[in-house]
């Protein structure tokens, strides 16, 4: 048996540079990384990438920051294992792997013009922060922004002082929202689901964007079709197990999508025949 | 020269298989106790094999002890065989005598370098040996992977063997795989050497003690390792179905494990009983070995219990090239390949029956005894292993021993001791695994 | 020349010549009625009229542990990609193996293409074999067009009787016609012979389930609530031995294997079933796919609807490996017949039309 | 980063699984270089009596003293593996548990059995929290090794959570159900690389089961191979009895 180096090989990582680490919360860490000689990773919001340590293994995340961040890009990773675990092991100066970006973006260039309905539960934020400031970023191109976030408590809330920035501007409108208060929370409690029938929105020429766990989806799917979006107009993004992150392995199968190309986002009318996706 | 006070308990005796203690009380030079207690957790395998399938009683009494699971296996299919009155092949035998020589030649490498070397260079463990004596710890290790790979080709592996079963073998070695164990063995000769080399330098506590040693003995000029009858150096031979006359089992209030005796207050069991019994049947390259290091029967001297093992070993490597070399010539007939599961599928006839195994072990004579009814379920087991039968020797070795040294250190007398019992490669986990003892002041 | 005959007296040495400068795999008996490709040296332990081996040929293309890379991690992230490859010829493929092999090649050349794969696949000459009868009743060849060759070797041998018949598909075969010089041209009596044996084929090989090949997707579409699978999520033991064994079926796992200095290591993908119960679990414990039964009807519908939309093609050969290996008798044609009567599509024409 | 300092103990069991450590070879000390072994009865001398960090422990519990002793050692160690499928499931140990406790006491040692303490066979994490775990009788050493390495970078180590039987079709074994023969392959875990079979003989389970075997799926089974529903309960029970602790823990609750 012949052991051939492969010069194209998919499999092949670049190497990132953490410039900066910051705990979030108990669980969550963020990272700034940069490519080698600030290369570019050229993603568009909503894609992710395979962060990869030697000897532990790979890992599908979104990429959190706008692509109008030039020079480095951001990653907000949960630890809820192997892989995700080492990383926040990871100091500043530490090299990681990366591979992609991979998957299907948010469609901004289809939201141009149009209303945005932003609804983020708990980790959903990681990658609807990229689109945020994406649009932030390009505000003029795009008509009213409407920002919705719900966690379980306070402490979970992600990005607290860049939703406190949001929220301070006057051409995007936020809403937060816990599933439980503390005795500092003056914001309101209760279920994402809740915000929804107050929002004014005109149905046509909105698009909506939800991002989070996978119970969540159905019930604010429901809300957004009672306020008569249609199907197409919401984007959703899923979260499957995956290891190649090249349509390959099988494990992010969706029917008969893989996540991992044919998504993380996908519109609803695509998939809401598609028993095994919502 | 005053009056000596030695107290001594070695709880937990180290560098050997399972759990025992020392316990020696001299007052005012008289020896008050002086015991090797067994105080191995009960495992109850004579239980857990009543109801079992006789073809099964090899899969979970070799799991009486990892050491010596391989020959656990063979007295275990040899007591099932012979109860079931199944006798096997030609071609069976000779793999079954190569796997016992693995079997011998693995455990006494490990015993050599790994429990008894650090005392005699005085290291509490191989440990430290691998920073002064990296060559010698090396060599030990991959003469102990040796005979486990050769042990993984023949029977998948040598912890709990995998294709060695009642009935035959699941799994023949091919063409191949002959060759492949050959080359092993082949190479294993160089740090046999070696071996011989550095045992030869290893200087030995002096003490003698003249006691029965006993072992199977047979007619023919093989050295009977796994066939023949059951002899002693006193002149006792029988057949090994009356083992209970042999081993004449007694139980002592201070041991979990029962004691034995024959013609005298005690006997010994293991490589110098083989070497006292039948040196001359070894083979020439291991007479000359026994030669060159100046061992010879009838050795009385217990510490040379390893010497003897360092004999058995190059009987064990060359015998064993030699049924390679004699498998390589007359080829395996591979129709003999047997299918696991024999009872359920009826390929073997069962009867109602009761079989003793004897097998020469690493650490002595090996008997396993079943009674199976005629569904081949076993009703009762019994097992005496080597150790059982040598507690009691080395007992009285200690209380001959003993008043002999008390002018040394309680460090010094503890050592001789522990040395003393290593020597005679215990394994304690095995023996306190069939009892039925009485407790009568507890 | 393009056909050619080869006595069958010749094909031990045939064998033998083939393998004096090259790896060469066929299938071997292993006792019980099963087979598996191995190497051979020369023809005797060749058994050309094997029913499908335990393993398909894909473990040639994608085998069971593959380095992917081997990394240093001491400072930094470095990695080397590589390949482990070997030139092989591949006798005695039989056309549902070839369909499979087609699939595989489809699946791993779509990009991003799936280098390794492609690699190893180009350093492998395959001689197909065409079989006369049925391997045994878990076939369903037929159904699926793959009872005939349709390309996908380099030779293919048919069986005369005392010769094979061979079709010259490729230069390499060509070459290895030329290199052996055991060959003879093909004659009209031959070619007569041929035509023969592929009109008994025809009479023998009928459709295994009564349904029109190219309906078969609609049908799966209408049945994914269909009661089958509950019934197969029952009996099914999630042994993953049907994903294993099906030639069309390429899950993987990709993990780190570090060495014991924790620095250094291989990155490597090794064989995954849908059918394993980690499969599609994420973090926070869901699984998408938890029931068994969704999981045999994620992996029908893998044969049978998606690669059809994906790649116009069934990911099914007929080989019949799922069913005959099942130890809960699960078994494929039987499935499909199922389904045909509940959606009523029966069509006993079907399979029938002269081809 | 100092060399961890591992600590062996024992309980009941063959000892069989930390010989696979001396069976290691050379390679033992590649082993020995990444770890610091403070003790380990069956080969050294040395005692330790502080701290340790990694404790691998091989055996069940079958005893209240044993009980007692491995609690403290769970105190005394940050991280503890449970080594062999004595110490993982039960094991061989766990066939006592298919008598009645006081039965087979006085079987096997007469009258006087209460002398002897016994209690029902235990796995270790049956009775103490357990990080890490190396199933097998006897312990297959890739996997030991794999595990180790990931103690010593300080990540989790999944034991796979499917059957051996995949282990089996990737190694082209003919299945022994095809000869006639019952397997405990589909219902354990695999991570053995299908060890037994790979010789000829059956798996009997040692790895102990799947987290989700399809409990009435053995009917299918045996009607297809014609085997009796009671050898396969047989095998069963050969190493996987501890199981039902757990089972009527689950009940009770
Ligand atoms: C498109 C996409 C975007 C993601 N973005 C983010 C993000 O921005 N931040 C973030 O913290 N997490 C994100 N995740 C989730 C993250 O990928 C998983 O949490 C991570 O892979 C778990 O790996 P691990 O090695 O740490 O866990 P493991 O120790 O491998 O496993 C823990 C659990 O996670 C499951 N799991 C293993 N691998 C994956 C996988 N590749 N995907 C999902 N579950 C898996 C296992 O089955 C197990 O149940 C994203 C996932 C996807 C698919
Ligand atoms: S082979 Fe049968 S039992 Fe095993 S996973 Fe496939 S369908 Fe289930
Ligand atoms: S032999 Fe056992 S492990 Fe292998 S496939 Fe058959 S049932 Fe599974
Ligand atoms: S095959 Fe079964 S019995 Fe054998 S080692 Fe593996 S899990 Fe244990």
């Amino acid at each position: 048996m012949k052991k051939l180096t492969l010069k194209d090989s998919e499999y092949e990582i670049k190497k990132g540079k953490i410039l900066r680490v910051r705990k979030m919360t108990a669980i969550e860490t963020f990272f700034e990384i940069a490519l080698p000689g600030g290369e570019s990773l050229d993603h568009e919001p909503g894609q992710f990438v395979e962060v990869s340590l030697f000897g532990v293994g790979e890992a599908p995340i979104s990429v959190t920051s706008s692509p109008t961040k030039r020079g480095s890009f951001e990653l907000a990773v949960r630890n809820v294992g192997k892989v995700t675990g080492a990383l926040h092991k990871l100091k500043e100066g530490d090299e990681v792997g990366i591979r992609g970006p991979f998957g299907k973006g948010f469609p901004v260039r289809i939201f141009e013009g149009n209303d945005l309905l932003c609804v983020a539960g708990g980790l959903g934020i990681v990658p609807l922060r990229s689109l945020i400031n994406y649009v932030i970023d390009n505000r003029r191109d795009f008509g009213k922004v409407e920002i919705l976030l719900g966690c379980k408590t306070p402490k979970d809330m992600l990005f607290n002082e860049e939703v406190d920035e949001w929220n301070k501007r006057l051409d995007v409108k936020l809403n937060c929202t816990v599933d439980k208060a503390d005795p500092d929370w003056k914001g309101n409690v209760g279920l994402i689901t809740s915000l929804i029938p107050g929002i004014n929105l005109k149905p046509e020429r909105t698009f909506a964007v939800v991002v989070g766990p996978p119970i969540m989806y159905k019930f604010v799917i429901k809300e957004l079709l009672k306020k008569e979006i249609p199907e197409r107009h919401i984007l959703v993004s899923l979260e499957r197990h995956m290891k190649c992150g090249l349509g390959k392995c099988g494990h992010c199968q969706i029917n008969n999508f893989y996540c991992c190309q044919d998504g993380p986002v996908f519109s609803y009318d695509k998939i809401k025949n598609i028993p095994e996706a919502l | 020269m005053s009056k000596r006070n030695v107290s001594i308990n070695v709880e937990y005796l180290t560098r050997v298989e399972g759990h025992g203690n020392i316990v020696v009380d001299v007052k005012n030079n008289k020896l008050e106790t002086c015991q090797l207690q067994i105080v191995e957790a009960p495992r109850f395998f004579e239980g857990m094999l009543q109801g079992r399938s006789i073809f099964e009683a090899q899969h979970i009494t070799c799991r009486i002890c990892g050491i010596c699971s391989c020959g656990h296996t063979l007295a275990s299919i040899q007591a099932a065989e012979d109860a079931i009155g199944f006798i096997p092949s030609e071609q069976t035998t000779k793999l079954r005598k190569f796997l016992l020589h693995m079997e011998n030649l693995d455990s006494h490498i490990l015993h050599i370098y790994l429990l008894v070397a650090p005392d005699l260079l005085g290291v509490k463990s191989f440990v430290p040996l691998i920073n002064t004596h990296n060559d010698i710890v090396r060599r030990a290790l991959r003469m102990k992977k040796t005979c486990n790979d050769v042990c993984d080709i023949l029977v998948g592996r040598h912890v709990h063997p995998i294709s060695s079963i009642v009935g035959g073998f699941t799994k023949l070695p091919r063409e191949k795989d002959i060759d492949a164990m050959h080359k092993l063995l082949h190479h294993l000769r160089k740090d046999m050497e070696a071996t011989v080399e550095l045992a030869a330098k290893f200087k030995f506590p002096e003490f003698e003690r003249d006691t029965e040693y006993v072992g199977l003995v047979s007619d023919n000029d093989e050295y009977p390792m796994l066939t023949g009858e059951v002899g002693s150096t006193d002149g006792v031979r029988k057949n090994k179905k009356e083992y209970k006359s042999i081993t004449n089992e007694f139980i002592v209030p201070h041991s979990s494990a029962k004691f034995a005796k024959l013609s005298r207050a005690s006997y010994a069991v293991g490589a110098l009983a083989r070497f006292n019994l039948n040196s001359k049947k070894l083979h020439p390259k291991a007479k000359a070995v026994a030669k060159a290091v100046g061992l010879k029967p009838k050795c009385t001297n217990p510490y040379l219990n390893t010497v003897a093992q360092l004999v058995e070993c190059v009987h064990s490597l060359e015998d064993g090239l030699e049924i390679l070399e004699d498998l390589k010539k007359t080829g395996i007939n591979y129709d003999e390949e047997i299918i696991v599961g024999l009872n359920e599928k009826g390929t073997i006839p069962v009867k109602a029956g009761n079989g003793v195994g004897a097998v020469e072990v690493p650490r002595g004579i090996l008997f396993h005894n079943y009674e199976v009814d005629d569904q081949g379920i076993i009703t009762k087991a019994n097992c005496i292993i080597p150790t059982n039968q040598n507690v009691n020797n080395i007992e009285h070795d200690m209380k001959k021993l003993v008043p002999e040294i008390l002018k040394k250190s309680d460090e010094e007398i503890t050592l001789d001791l522990e040395m003393l019992v290593r020597a005679y490669d215990p394994c304690i986990s095995c023996s306190a695994h069939f009892l039925d003892v009485k407790f009568v002041n507890r | 020349m393009q056909y050619a005959v080869l006595k069958k007296e010749y094909l031990n040495e045939f064998i033998t010549r083939l393998a004096q400068d090259q790896k060469v795999i066929a299938p071997v008996a292993k006792g019980y009625n099963q087979f598996a490709f191995e190497e051979v040296k020369s023809g005797e332990k060749v058994a050309l009229d094997h029913i499908p081996t335990i393993l398909p040929p894909k473990k040639y293309f994608m085998p069971q542990y593959e380095t992917l890379a081997t990394y240093h991690a001491n400072s930094s992230q470095k990695m080397n990609p590589v390949v482990e490859c070997e030139d092989l010829i591949l006798f005695g493929v039989h056309t549902c193996d070839l369909a499979g092999i087609q699939c595989l090649n489809m699946v791993f050349s779509e990009r991003p293409k799936d280098i390794n794969y492609l690699i190893r696949k180009s350093k492998i000459t395959i001689i197909g074999y065409g079989c006369n009868d049925y391997c045994d009743e878990y076939a369903s060849c037929r159904l699926v067009h793959s009872h005939t060759p349709n390309g996908g070797y380099d030779l293919f041998f048919i069986n005369l009787g005392d010769k094979f018949f061979v079709h010259i598909n490729t230069l390499a075969g060509d070459e290895i016609t030329e290199k052996t010089n055991l060959f003879e041209p093909a004659t009209p009596a031959d070619l007569n012979a041929l035509a023969k044996i592929r009109e008994k084929k025809r009479e023998i090989f009928a459709n295994e389930v009564p349904v029109v090949h190219e309906r078969m997707p609609e049908m799966f579409s209408k049945s994914y609530d269909s009661n089958v699978w509950e019934d197969l999520g029952k009996r099914c033991l999630a042994c993953g031995n049907c994903t294993n064994v099906c030639p069309t079926c390429y899950c993987f796992d990709v993990t780190d294997e570090p060495n014991l200095d924790l620095q250094t290591g291989k990155r490597f993908r090794r064989w995954d079933s849908c059918q394993n119960e980690a499969f599609a679990k994420v973090a926070g414990g869901e699984s998408f796919r938890k029931e068994r039964s969704a999981r045999q009807r994620h992996r029908y519908f893998r044969k049978f609807k998606y690669p059809m939309e994906k790649f116009s093609r069934l990911f099914c050969t007929g080989c019949g490996r799922c069913s005959r290996t099942c130890m809960a008798k699960i078994n494929l044609k039987e499935t499909l017949n199922q389904l045909v009567e509940e959606q009523g599509m029966k069509n006993l024409k079907a399979g029938r039309e002269t081809e | 980063m100092s060399k961890p300092k591992v600590a062996f103990f024992d309980f009941a069991c063959c000892e069989g699984c930390q010989l696979q450590v001396a069976n290691m070879g050379e390679s033992l000390l590649d082993v020995l270089g990444a770890i610091d072994v403070v003790e380990f009865r069956e080969v050294m001398s040395e005692k330790w009596d502080q701290d340790f960090d990694v404790a691998i422990v091989e055996g069940s519990i079958t005893t209240p003293h044993a009980i007692e002793k491995i609690k403290k050692i769970r105190e005394r160690c940050k991280v503890l593996i449970a080594y062999g499928s004595c110490a993982t499931i039960g094991g061989v140990n766990g066939m006592k548990n298919n008598f009645p406790l006081d039965k087979i006491r006085e079987e096997v040692y007469g009258k006087d059995y209460k002398y002897f303490e016994t209690v029902e066979t235990r796995a270790v994490p049956q009775v103490v929290k357990v990080d890490y775990l190396v199933h097998g009788c006897p312990v297959y050493i890739p996997e030991f090794v794999n595990v180790l390495k990931a103690v010593l970078a300080g990540l989790p180590y999944q034991v796979p959570d499917h059957a051996v039987c995949v282990e089996c079709k990737l190694n082209e074994n003919v299945c022994v159900y095809e000869k006639g023969v019952t397997c405990l392959g589909p219902v354990t875990k695999a991570g053995c690389n299908s060890w037994c079979i790979n010789n000829g003989n059956i798996c009997y389970g040692c790895r102990g089961m799947v987290t989700n075997p399809n409990e009435n799926g053995a009917k299918d089974v045996i009607e297809k191979y014609n085997v009796p529903m009671n050898l396969v309960r047989n095998k069963m029970n050969m190493y996987n009895q501890c199981r039902e602790i757990d089972q009527s823990e689950q009940k009770k609750r």
